[in-house]
């Protein structure tokens, strides 16, 4: 179970980190390179992107990826595939990240059923509210797979609830209005509506978007449980190549 | 929200959380607006003083003679301040920007009416905006980016994906996603995320509502068929908005044909089976794309119809057969438009040119008592490059090549 | 001819003598139009049903707080179907065409606003259709002569002279004279020979008439100033029209001031000192010639205003000092019309914003209580071509520099 | 007096010829050495057209005449000028043909009086009809000069009297609508124009527009007293010089 493993890791770190990949790119190969040096470098646990042609609430890197793991060829089948080979060859939980278009074309159950079997633990639909998810969240309870959702800082209190109570594993705050991969300011006021997140859910707290650095994390520690590494990771593969990144989480966790 | 914005099993709200409030805003606003009748008032008084609503109807004598079947009946919302319909949503989602006391706009684009309409609203309410195009689009809609751009708008060429509508309405997204407390988006046409196609098929029913009255006050009857193209479907929902309760009306929704059947050659998303039932861009509906989901690349001669995905409460529409779904394909509609510019002296835009290739299609075997009323959604003047590309005029293609030595002198 | 045509002593006929039974023939259809209510029913008809007359009168908002001085009201000809208050004028000609029983017409063209729109109506009226336009306005208004062509009108590029709007009126006139059986010349303005100015005055009228009664109803008041721009002059004509019994309403007709004084610089016959009084083009009027008598060169940033002559019932209005003139320069006009784009959204045409820019300069200095009412005579997006190089826009260079590329190589 | 010239010559010869020069086309001594040769060919008399911006009502190749000579410098001035000369040296009668700004502009009596004391002895002007000429029919008549009008194929009998009454010299009859230069055919329903033509005047007739062969004037002959040589001419000295202008007319004539 994805909240007790947190839990339990938690335990012996103050703060953990998530990283996260788009599978096939820029092909599958590399994706699953890049897997191995993140959990080399310590990395806790991760996301694996399964690319859409409209992922809506991505930023421009996250954005270019999909677009061109989709040029490169990569399916949902190869996905899935490729997804398997790391859940058996690593020993950290990994969830799916996509939109909903990808569950609701292969059926939703369907979907949801080979994740389970596959070795995923859970998932983040960003397009996937809990109001339009009735299906998905039969079908991860039925798996006992952690729907993941959302909360962001104009979400309302009641609503975090709300959402809590639809979510497992934990809950990913977003650190700021906007898309994936834009710079944060990690302010006091980042502090209080951490706070107010914390006082409305049992879950563990991850926080993303624009975690990039030492210093991001530093400030992270003791507010939240996990810090999430998602666009910043790619630039540097972008930049140095995939053999750069374990040294990139290095200096994160260091 | 109060409401989940199904209309059958389409539609809904696929939105990302950090949207949920500004949706609830935005449907309460909304919905607000729909139930005080002085929104509607100061929305035709707005409509009648800046544009020129009502639009008129136009009897197409030559074109009814020379089908020699129904009568033909036009409704000119070309006539419409920028150009097409694209202005009632426009202008009426300008005054709920203001009832939300927002001060900047932003909106996708694909031909560029609805940006250029948007950028004329913007201007006119002294809005901020922000216009999402395809650089694709905007690299081939010159015209329509040069008056946005001289009405203030800043226009944003989006490089990702096919860099065409789709994703300049994934761009105008992530705007929002960063920007919603000051900002409101104002999409083009009946789709996306509960309320947009509740709300601009509401806005855009002024056209309908307009022509069931101007039609009995001028033929003292119902017209038996009501044509309109189909790219979003706001200009559609917008006529059929009018005759939805009298059966005798048959509704016809027009989709891009394109170069005929098979995935990538058109935009016909219900006509024909090449499209399935998915989720995108915050809306379900039918959508052209492949077995994983994957939206897939479409053609169309015009700009403005070249969409993956339609209006949820016409799919709705076509599973209750209300509205009953066609295709034109390319050089129908270029024809259609050529034959409507000569014998009437209308210029149909390329999108709009759809619905008149169906009902020329059908005119001839009706009888002459029958009328059928075709919404003419825009005028094409303002994309006389794409029309002169369609056409493939020789001396147009002189005139810019000569215009080009002359700037590359100067 | 039943009358003579002179307003003071302006105006007339100097027509050739083949032209002599025509013009009688002209004339007394006219006269009998005018005095037929049923006719002016039927243009009302025609033009609220195939146009959008009413055309509505917006108000300004922006503007009149950006100026600080007088209210600005706008009457918005540039709703017309085409796109200008040429609409008026042409269709009204074609119910006198279709009354003379004739089945061709022809009609001179400069910007070519007014050969499409002759175009449109002979498409409509289903009369052939021929348009004469210097061979310099056929190389720079090509969109124009795209669209007349594609209404099946057969535009003849006019090479003598000038090669500009008052050679294609020469070579107009020559076509009538050789045809004038079947034809009826569809003059655009209100020059040349009587009852041409009385005639088009007439019809144009519909503005002034209309926007009179809009005046009283929206503001309870009358303008105390009306603003038009003067090209031959049929739409101050018009706008004015609406306002002459009314002594307090001060009228101004605005030329086009081009480069500035000076014979070759402008286009001024009123404003300015530099036109006197001769005959040319079939009437008696100020013209812009030299001590010999021959015309000379003028320039204007907009087409449309660039003529050598004016309405022989202005100069009248002139000398009367009922109207007031005064003149525009091309950089003041183009600032205008960016002006207003950006402020509310309107996309005066370069003539128009002629207009335009003399209302701007006199309203700050007027009470907020006065009102004025600008004719916006039509719209600027027709004219990209002229208006993208007289704001010297760079990027749409390059835009068509890239498009002759694509031409080329295809 | 033109009339009595007119009726004298035509005791002598059954059909007189008028020809037409635009003066200062191309240059001025080209047209003093077009006169010369026309008269020298055996010419009756001749109209010197003095060039307007806005030749209305004429054809192509008059039309470009008239605006190539003001491109060349012709002035009014000028033209009177080289008129005197012309009328100082042949021995024939020259009228003058322009529109009326050019006498409008110099002040219609004005311009009469120096047609006068130049020794020009009537004018055509196309574009005044008698209704708009009281200034310039008082001058000429003060003067004793010809104003020529028009007939045209749709002028009715009775407008074609009113003409007459204010006409002295001749009647100038087009052939056929339109401007001056295209072809005619000289066809029966010609004859019974001519016919009306004839019955509705005292003065001889001459009849213009498209007359270029011996053939045409053949056809005349009988018909109208005078056949006007317009554009053929210009034409011909475009082709092939002014020395060919003289064996021309010749062809005519013979
Ligand atoms: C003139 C015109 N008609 C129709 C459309 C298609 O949109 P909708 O289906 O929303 O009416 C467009 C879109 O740009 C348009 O410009
Ligand atoms: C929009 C517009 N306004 C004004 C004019 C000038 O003509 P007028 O003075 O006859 O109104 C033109 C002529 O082309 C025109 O197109």
């Amino acid at each position: 179970m994805l909240k007790s493993y947190i839990r339990a890791r938690r335990q012996q770190k103050d703060l953990l980190l998530m990283t996260h990949i788009v599978l096939g790119y820029p092909n599958f190969d590399d994706s699953l390179r890049v897997v191995e040096q993140m959990v080399e470098a310590g990395v806790d646990l991760m996301e694996l992107q399964i690319p859409f042609s409209e992922p809506m609430a991505d930023g421009p890197v996250i954005l270019h990826a999909n677009a061109e793991a989709i040029k490169a060829g990569a399916t949902v089948d190869k996905s899935l595939e490729i997804a398997e080979q790391i859940t058996r060859r690593f020993d950290i939980p990994f969830l799916f990240m996509t939109y909903f278009n990808i569950l609701y074309a292969r059926g939703v159950d369907k979907f949801v059923d080979e994740m389970k079997s596959i070795g995923i633990q859970g998932a983040i639909v960003p397009d996937l509210p809990p109001e339009e998810g009735e299906e998905y969240l039969a079908a991860m309870k039925r798996n006992a797979l952690s729907p993941i959702h959302i909360y962001t800082p104009n979400t309302p209190d009641a609503r975090m609830r709300q959402l809590s109570d639809q979510s497992d594993g934990f809950i990913y705050t977003v650190a700021r209005k906007g898309v994936t991969g834009k710079d944060t300011q990690f302010s006091d006021e980042l502090g209080d509506y951490l706070a107010r997140c914390r006082a409305s859910t049992d879950l563990p707290l991850a926080l993303g978007f624009g975690v990039k650095s030492k210093a991001d994390m530093d400030f992270i520690r003791g507010h939240a449980d996990i810090a999430v590494v998602g666009s910043e990771t790619i630039r540097v593969m972008e930049r140095e190549g995939v053999e750069a990144v374990k040294g990139f989480i290095q200096t994160l966790v260091a | 929200m109060k409401y989940s914005g199904y209309h059958g099993r389409f539609g809904g709200a696929f939105i990302p959380e950090i949207l949920v409030p500004t949706f609830d805003e935005l449907e309460a606003a909304y919905l607000e607006a729909k139930a005080d009748p002085a929104f509607w008032q100061e929305y035709e008084q707005l409509m009648s003083t800046y544009s020129c609503r009502a639009t008129p109807i136009t009897y197409a004598e030559n074109l009814t003679k020379y089908f020699g079947g129904a009568q033909i009946y036009i409704k000119r919302e070309d006539l419409n301040h920028t150009g097409a319909h694209k202005a009632n949503n426009v202008m009426g989602q300008g005054l709920l920007t203001k009832r939300m006391g927002k001060k900047r706009v932003i909106a996708e684009t694909g031909a560029g009416q609805h940006g250029v309409a948007t950028a004329t609203m913007a201007a006119k309410f002294g809005f901020d905006c922000t216009i999402y195009m395809g650089a694709v689009d905007v690299a081939r809609q010159r015209p329509n980016v040069f008056w946005m751009e001289q009405m203030g708008a800043t226009v944003v060429a989006v490089e990702d994906g096919s860099a065409t509508l789709k994703d300049a309405i994934n761009e105008a997204f992530r705007d929002w996603v960063t920007n919603m407390d000051d900002t409101h988006y104002v999409l083009g046409t009946a789709c996306g995320p509960y309320p947009f196609p509740d709300m601009v098929s509401w806005l855009q029913s002024i056209i309908g509502k307009e022509a069931r009255e101007q039609m009995l006050e001028r033929t003292g009857q119902l017209p038996s068929r009501c044509y309109a193209c189909v790219g979003g479907g706001s200009n559609a929902m917008g006529l059929f908005g009018g005759f939805f309760e009298d059966e005798s009306v048959q509704l016809v929704g027009v989709e891009a044909g394109g170069h005929g059947r098979g995935i990538g050659q058109h935009a016909v998303r219900l006509a024909y089976d090449d499209a399935t039932v998915g989720v995108a861009q915050g809306y379900k509906t039918y959508f052209l794309q492949n077995t994983d989901g994957q939206m897939q690349e479409t053609h169309s001669v015009s700009a403005g119809l070249d969409y993956v995905g339609v209006s949820p409460i016409l799919a709705a529409l076509h599973e209750s057969k209300r509205v009953r779904f066609e295709a034109a394909t390319d050089a129908e509609v270029v024809e259609a438009m050529q034959l409507t510019v000569r014998k009437e002296g209308l210029i149909p835009a390329l999108e709009t040119s759809h619905g008149f290739a169906q009902a020329f299609k059908e005119a001839p075997e009706m009888s002459k008592d029958e009328i059928i009323l075709i919404n003419q959604s825009g005028r094409a003047d303002k994309d006389i490059f794409t029309v002169a590309d369609a056409i493939d005029d020789p001396k147009w293609k002189e005139f810019i090549i000569r215009k080009a030595e002359e700037y590359k002198r100067a």
